[in-house]
């Protein structure tokens, strides 16, 4: 039993943070949502100075181009990157196709798309909910009809992150109507300038194009750009692969917001003439969210203890995801408060505190608990799934 | 106790209903939000014309004489509208501090206008610190040859951009405590150059302004009430503009809560309505509960200021309840639409903007819950 | 709307508070729950005085002996009652059988069953539960067999509270095994010293003999007993014809522990010598139990608007329910909480605070969210009942 | 990072579920609430044939020299047993202030004789105001011709009617901080009257004293640690006993948790398994989760104090959030087995006691939540 990081893990962090430091100046970092041009070419190019480090794939076995780095480096990794808001991580392609492709994909496609990835030049998109389709997926309904040497697909896709800065789409489709729901599903790739893609915009409640409908309207994808078997897509997409699953994202960033505004609460007298980091009700909240950081953290050591021990967590990874998604809400939410009056500036205002990121956070954090699994559906895979509770 | 509306209570709801039904729309709301004034002449004209704007202002200048309750009723229907303009500010806030507290005079000068619809007000009280207790009032008012001499910055002047009138707490003494020395003075908004207001960007619709007063010149009959008498007043109108959030914060709830019962009605997920699964019915349970109690408290404040019963604790509490229950609602609500609420399309992020915004108007709950400890004699 | 009571109303108060300092002497208040036979006596003897002003039976109609009184008088009568822990008050004679009887009755069973319940002489107790029908009550399998003038009935009843002290028990009975549950069910009456009936205590928690589970075996019960239609007894138990059903008990219940720790605050000095009233964690947990008070209270008040102007509450009467069952676990575990070490004493002990009444309490209200419907059964009738939501 | 146990921690472990299976059983944890003691002669013997009285004393003293880790899983063991006796007492207050801060003589003197079970100890710190704060000690130890003389009440000593041996911290000065003049003392049981003991009733399986010292005589060698030095000392083993006290907590969570899952799966209404409906899963999922946390709070805070890492936040944090979760536990565990659990025959009620009790133990949420306040510098 060790609470800490190894010596190695630790000499990994200094490495981290002297690049960090020297590295990526300021006005670099930020909340790396890339939903400005200008964002999105910042994005890109600490992308490729992290692929250039190898630690765009850090975790990626050293066959395919990664580190092989050990679980716990990887923990280092998301938690310093998110704590110092350094853009250029990338889940779609890294972590979530990459993964697929080495258990499911051909030795051809595994060539042809891992080292792309690797060396940061391509971006990928993930094409599963539908307007249809959110909580219930299996439910999805978007038809891909066998034609010769090609699928014919027609459809929708919604939420794809992304989709209007991508290259290439993974996505899920219906090759069998007549099968059981989970069996007539399969795993597709296209490129996004693909004939018959095309990209709508969706603005999202704090005012950024964080995401899009993809529409396929008779797509041509050829057959070798199945992943896996036919009519197995959901197996191949549900197969719990990420070299990561541990949710420490969630408290790093937590983490970093309450140190932002302590010190904010440290430096701004309240009305009584005192800093208010001295109010008894902003103390305890303070108090109340440092301990709710340390528990989602703890969840996510754990989980990623269990993978590095080389067993597969599925309750504490939903438990992690609820307990984070909450979690940053909270954070935000108590910041926006502790801001009074002027938390409810946004971004860019005249007087706006703290870049106005609580109030543009708070925003954002609202689908938090509802994108990747919604919160309720984490705890009926933690009752059913963890727990053994019958299904209803 | 009898909690049932009078006819005509009835009759203030229903036309509102109706009024807003009509005339307030999502795309106008939206048009709205990226217009610079926040409201169209045909709008604020048609308010005028139902006499909401006089709805609280004496029958002799005018008004409709009514109280506090029936505003809140009409309140109530523009927070579920998500009606945006210069409403509150003029009707409820403008309306109440010269009917309360003017002198013949002002009252004449400016309630008709006030009344018809000419005349929009603004509250221009806060300053950097934005706290709603006395000592936050640091503005300074000297007396000069003509009159008094404003100087200081303003932060959170509503609608100040379409402003004829503000309504400006000064401080017109250094010694004592810090509720002894304020007066309050009424600006006409000729007197302030333009280019000494700048806009912020705030989460809903709020036309907040940042207004540098540099040397304001207010004419003697400018004075609302007495030299430095100024706080007790200006704490009734801000108690009573309290309750009149509250009111608008109880629409936007009960918005938000039958936007979600109708959605989760008909959303289908894993082949049956969402609205069968328990979490989804307690969550909702859990909100209608709160927009219930949310309701209860609104209208005992709005009664108890308009009959000049209680003791502030009716006020107190329904702030601060308000404050924190429309936000969970509206988090709730989001919780309970998914995705399709997070989108600007959806309508549901208008009311939890808003909400954003009403927690912390008048004060947030931390402010009224201390106000409340003041008076259990915590 | 007039948010307070009128003159007349508050005239009852006040012959009401005076008639409790002048003829409840302080030692027969308590918390009432007539554990030790001496407590059952002062509940008797209160009762019985009760009975004499005609208060017993407040809101019954004038016909059946009662006062009528309008349906805020009764509110004013519980709330006093509770707040001054005034025993004497009897729930299933006046409230809960005297209604169903004065709809469902014939008239010899008014005129039997009603006058003794209005003297206060005789001690009812429901039967309704059993071990394996508790939110699922209409699944209720005690059977009661047709024998020529009698029902002969073997089976058991559970979670009867004052079955130990009852004289006679209205109770639910299987009449037709073979019928939807809803419809085989019989509502009769019986005394409890029939023979094969038999009582066996149960000691809760707290260690308090609050209820028993009575067993019935081949018990012959008149047909004269029948209340309402044979197979109908479900709809004659499940008509809401309690005179006031406003739940107004719990806040009153409430506001007087609050009041009571708030007292027990300014007197008591904390670790840093200042009154505990002064700390400001302590401060914030009375503003925010106030303001549940509150809470449960308005609803409580709107239930009772209800009924006064003939409407029927239904999703209010849970809301009700629910919030103020909560709000007393919250004050009693606040209050155990405020006292520290001193929380865990038990009421006779020495150095108890308070009497040790918060852990007793705290102890007791555990089932307070369970007994009477589940807090989960009232929120699934506050959605689909009162909101419409459609049932799963 | 590396949360598994090693072989060592594995074989604690198992070894502890075996015995408590065997040797505590419902029947023996209610006799034994209503037994004066406590526990059986037969049980505590077992105990200390297992070295579970010396697991953390020095080999050298007869004692096993683990660590509070392989400590704590005892402890979880204990709790979710819900075993009682003055284990807690002896083997983790007695033996490590002894073990600690004794001089050489004193571990020769009471060690062995701990870890054989046949010496008992308790803690005597809380006085009139229960304070876990440096301030709340102010008995009086004064220097006499026979070396101390100690006056003044004692609250909650814990197995007090039972005990050998008192570990009493008393004030030997009056100037200066209140933490600068405490001194520890060994007090032999045998120099107390008897009658200067009143038993509490309280709500668990505790067996709280209030002892009042009335010219106790203490000698010389019976200071422990330095004059004055007491404080640090003391506040070492408060630490290490509320961890501890946190690993029972574990351990009864756990049994909630356990008792409440199967009951959801076994019970029937509407026609299935209550463990279907989703406000059942959901609570079971948070239970399990706040479970999960606990766990690793307490174990992080076990690994701290025995590598002497961190900073306290470890240890305020563990109890902290256990003092508040144990009953939370509890409290859904209850709603989950509705009136069932509500009966004394049920065994969860005695969970939900043994909860009320731990949580003020070594301080509250409040006490723990004060003291990452200061660690965090607010």
């Amino acid at each position: 039993m060790r609470y800490e990081f190894t010596a190695e893990e630790e000499a990994f962090r200094a490495e981290l943070l002297e690049w960090i430091e020297n590295e990526v100046p300021e006005d670099l970092r930020g909340i790396g949502r890339a939903a400005s041009d200008e964002e999105w070419e910042n994005e890109l190019r600490v992308r490729r100075q992290l692929a250039d480090k190898g630690w765009l794939t850090l975790a990626w076995p050293t066959e395919y181009g990664g580190q092989g780095a050990p679980m716990m480096q990887q923990v280092i990794f998301n938690e310093e990157m998110v704590y110092h808001r350094i853009p250029g991580r990338e889940p779609f392609g890294t972590r979530m196709l990459a993964p697929t492709l080495m258990v499911h994909g051909t030795e051809e496609q595994r060539r042809k798309y891992l080292p792309p990835i690797a060396r940061g030049e391509v971006q990928w998109c993930q094409g599963y909910s539908e307007p249809d389709s959110g909580s219930d997926l299996a439910s999805l309904q978007m038809r891909a009809v066998d034609d010769g040497d090609d699928f014919v697909v027609n459809g929708s896709k919604i939420w794809t992150s992304l989709a209007h800065r991508a290259d290439w789409i993974f996505f899920l489709v219906r090759t069998d109507p007549d099968a059981p729901k989970h069996r007539g599903i399969s795993f597709l790739l296209a490129p996004m300038d693909t004939p018959g893609i095309s990209v709508e915009p969706i603005i999202n409640m704090a005012g950024h194009h964080s995401f899009n409908q993809v529409f396929f309207e008779d797509v041509r994808v050829p057959k070798e750009n199945l992943v896996g078997e036919l009519n197995r897509g959901w197996y191949v997409a549900a197969t719990l692969l990420d070299f990561e699953r541990s949710g420490v994202d969630y408290p790093a960033q937590a983490r970093r917001t309450l140190d932002d505004l302590i010190e904010y609460a440290h430096s701004t007298l309240g009305a009584d003439g005192e800093p208010l980091s001295k109010d008894p009700d902003i103390r305890r909240k303070f108090v109340e969210l440092s301990i709710e950081t340390d528990a989602a953290r703890s969840i996510a050591y754990e989980v990623a203890d269990m993978q590095a021990h080389g067993e597969i967590p599925n309750k504490e990874a939903s438990m992690s995801k609820t307990l984070g998604t909450k979690l940053v809400q909270d954070v935000y939410g108590f910041g926006v408060d502790l801001l009074g009056m002027y938390g409810q500036l946004r971004p860019g205002s005249p007087r706006a505190v703290l870049e106005g990121r609580m109030l543009d956070m708070q925003l954002t954090t609202v689908a938090f608990t509802i994108f990747a699994g919604t919160t309720e559906i984490q705890k009926n895979i933690i009752a059913t799934r963890g727990l053994g509770l019958p299904r209803g | 106790m009898d909690l049932s509306l009078d006819d005509t209570q009835q009759l203030v709801r229903n036309s509102a209903r109706d009024f807003l039904a009509e005339s307030v729309d999502r795309l106008y709301v939206r048009d709205m939000e990226d217009d610079e004034r926040g409201y169209t002449d045909e709008f604020w004209k048609s308010v005028a014309e139902l006499g909401w704007t006089g709805m609280i202002v004496p029958e002799q200048h005018g008004g409709a004489g009514m109280s506090l309750i029936e505003l809140s009723l009409v309140l109530e229907e523009m927070g579920a509208a998500a009606a945006p303009g210069p409403f509150f500010s003029t009707a409820v806030v403008g309306a109440h501090a010269i009917s309360a507290h003017g002198n013949d005079d002002q009252k004449s000068k400016y309630l008709p206008r006030l009344v018809s619809g000419e005349l929009i007000t603004s509250l221009a009280i806060l300053e950097g610190g934005a706290s709603w207790e006395a000592g936050g009032i640091r503005m300074s008012a000297r007396r000069s040859e003509d009159g008094w001499r404003l100087n200081g910055e303003k932060v959170f002047v509503a609608d100040a951009g379409v402003a004829d009138l503000f309504i400006v707490a000064a401080r017109t003494g250094e010694n004592g405590p810090p509720e002894e020395s304020i007066t309050l003075f009424l600006v006409e908004a000729s007197t302030i150059e333009n280019n000494k207001m700048e806009r912020l960007e705030s989460v809903a619709d709020d036309r907040y302004y940042v207004v540098d007063f540099q040397d304001v010149v207010v004419p003697p009959d400018g004075v609302l009430g007495e030299v430095d008498g100024g706080w007790p007043l200006l704490k009734q109108t801000l108690d009573l503009a309290a309750v009149a959030k509250c009111a608008e914060m109880v629409g936007g709830s009960r918005r938000a809560v039958d936007m979600t019962l109708e959605y989760v009605k008909e959303r289908v997920q894993f082949g049956r309505p969402i609205g069968t699964f328990q979490a989804v019915q307690h969550r909702a349970a859990e909100m209608a509960t709160d927009l219930e109690i949310a309701r209860q408290f609104t209208y005992r404040a709005a009664w108890a200021l308009s009959e000049g019963k209680g003791d502030g604790t009716e006020v107190a509490t329904a702030k601060a309840f308000l404050s924190e229950k429309f936000s969970e609602i509206c988090a709730s609500a989001h919780q309970l639409h998914g995705a399709i609420g997070y989108t600007q399309e959806h309508d549901l992020q208008i009311y939890s903007r808003r909400a954003a915004s009403a927690k912390v108007a008048f004060g947030d709950a931390r402010h009224h819950r201390e106000v409340l400890a003041e008076l259990m004699g915590l």
